[in-house]
């Protein structure tokens, strides 16, 4: 199945890119898909353990399930106000 | 009857006095609003700030502020509520972020607005960016709020 | 460098606009303001309220706000502070005072803010009459914080 | 000697005057002034029990004793904001 990865801030910089198809196993978590980003974009790797994660806008742990189709982001520590 | 209720992510300035104005309801007694400021720094190495620039996971923040209003109306039983943050560059003095509630009281007003700013700053999905005078620009991911307070925020 | 002060009472309405833009200081991180506004009210006896009718021990009320403000610039160390008050007429839906604070950091506007709100509603020598649609005019003395809620305050 | 004493609010228009000059003793203490207006002023007599006092434009206790051309403010609970 393809879950579409969005990119923000350092994250975005550092992939060089804010949006990608990703192809991950039906019925990987949130937390599989994230590692099988990490190993296409070597240079995300420092930032891993200091993102969160959101699935179709709203925040989910990384055990979260992914279905088909959703857009899963990586939240780097945010600084908005 | 409903709160009035008003969110956002705008690229242009923000008008404080026209957003302070929507808060006017006969039923209120106290009306409360904060507006966070990109604030003059020096950098440790002897650079100027110019500006901040704020990026945002737009539909996700535009809901997280709607929430967030919402939240504050119940909770709190606001008359009117807006939460406004900027995107893009915001210039030393200029005001990125304006929440503002109206309540019959103005206790539940300060714990509201309270309320609002943090809870927008810990959860929001905005992000910005140091813009310094040598044209230098870096990121703000704060690890803790006392690093939060150390690079820069209000 | 000193704070931006400003205080004092005035029988002309509070421009809400004006007042906020004299807080604006590059140093700022947060600026923020309560207005306190005479709320819809029905008296039990079921007439509507009209306006509240505010006079003061004009000298001694002028220099507590003064006071106020100067307190609030040395404790919080804001870098603006606005205190002003209406006097006379203030109709339904009108602010009859106005706060507002410019502070490096946004927890110090909120405890600032309040501070100057609470102290000024607690000691300041001006007292409100509420005056009823009937043409009945009542002078608000509260007994105590309780009473204060009862009587129409924010 | 003779203090100058302010009334507002409830206590003016009860008293029917914001402003009276009043002869006291010398040495007299704040709350003995308040004791001979009220005399002079029945009508003031049920707020008494409420008021505070500032002398000078500053709040005082009842016990601060008075000089000549002091300015003595009855200050009945207020209620601005």
């Amino acid at each position: 199945m393809t879950v579409t990865v969005r990119l923000f801030a350092v994250l975005r910089d550092l992939a060089q890119t804010d949006s990608q198809v990703l192809d991950v196993p039906n019925g990987s978590t949130v937390g599989a898909a994230a590692a099988i980003l990490a190993e296409r974009h070597p240079a995300l790797g420092a930032w891993m353990g200091r993102v969160v994660y959101a699935v179709n806008l709203e925040y989910v742990l990384a055990g979260r399930v992914l279905v088909d189709g959703d857009e899963l982001a990586l939240i780097p520590p945010v600084s908005g106000g | 009857m409903g709160a009035a209720i008003s969110t956002g992510l705008f690229s242009n300035a923000l008008d404080i006095a026209a957003l302070t104005a929507r808060l006017s309801d006969p039923r209120a007694g106290g009306i409360l609003t904060f507006a966070g400021t990109t604030r003059a720094e020096t950098h440790p190495a002897g650079q100027t700030l110019l500006a901040l620039d704020y990026e945002a996971y737009a539909d996700m923040a535009a809901r997280q502020l709607e929430d967030l209003a919402e939240s504050a109306a119940g909770k709190w039983g606001a008359l009117a509520v807006v939460v406004h943050h900027r995107l893009g560059r915001v210039e030393v003095g200029e005001p990125s972020v304006f929440i503002g509630v109206a309540t019959a009281h103005r206790a539940a007003a300060f714990e509201a607005g309270r309320f609002l700013i943090d809870t927008l700053k810990a959860s929001a999905a905005i992000w910005k960016k140091e813009v310094w005078a040598d044209g230098a620009a870096t990121w703000v991911h704060p690890v803790s709020g006392l690093d939060v307070q150390k690079s820069g925020e209000a």
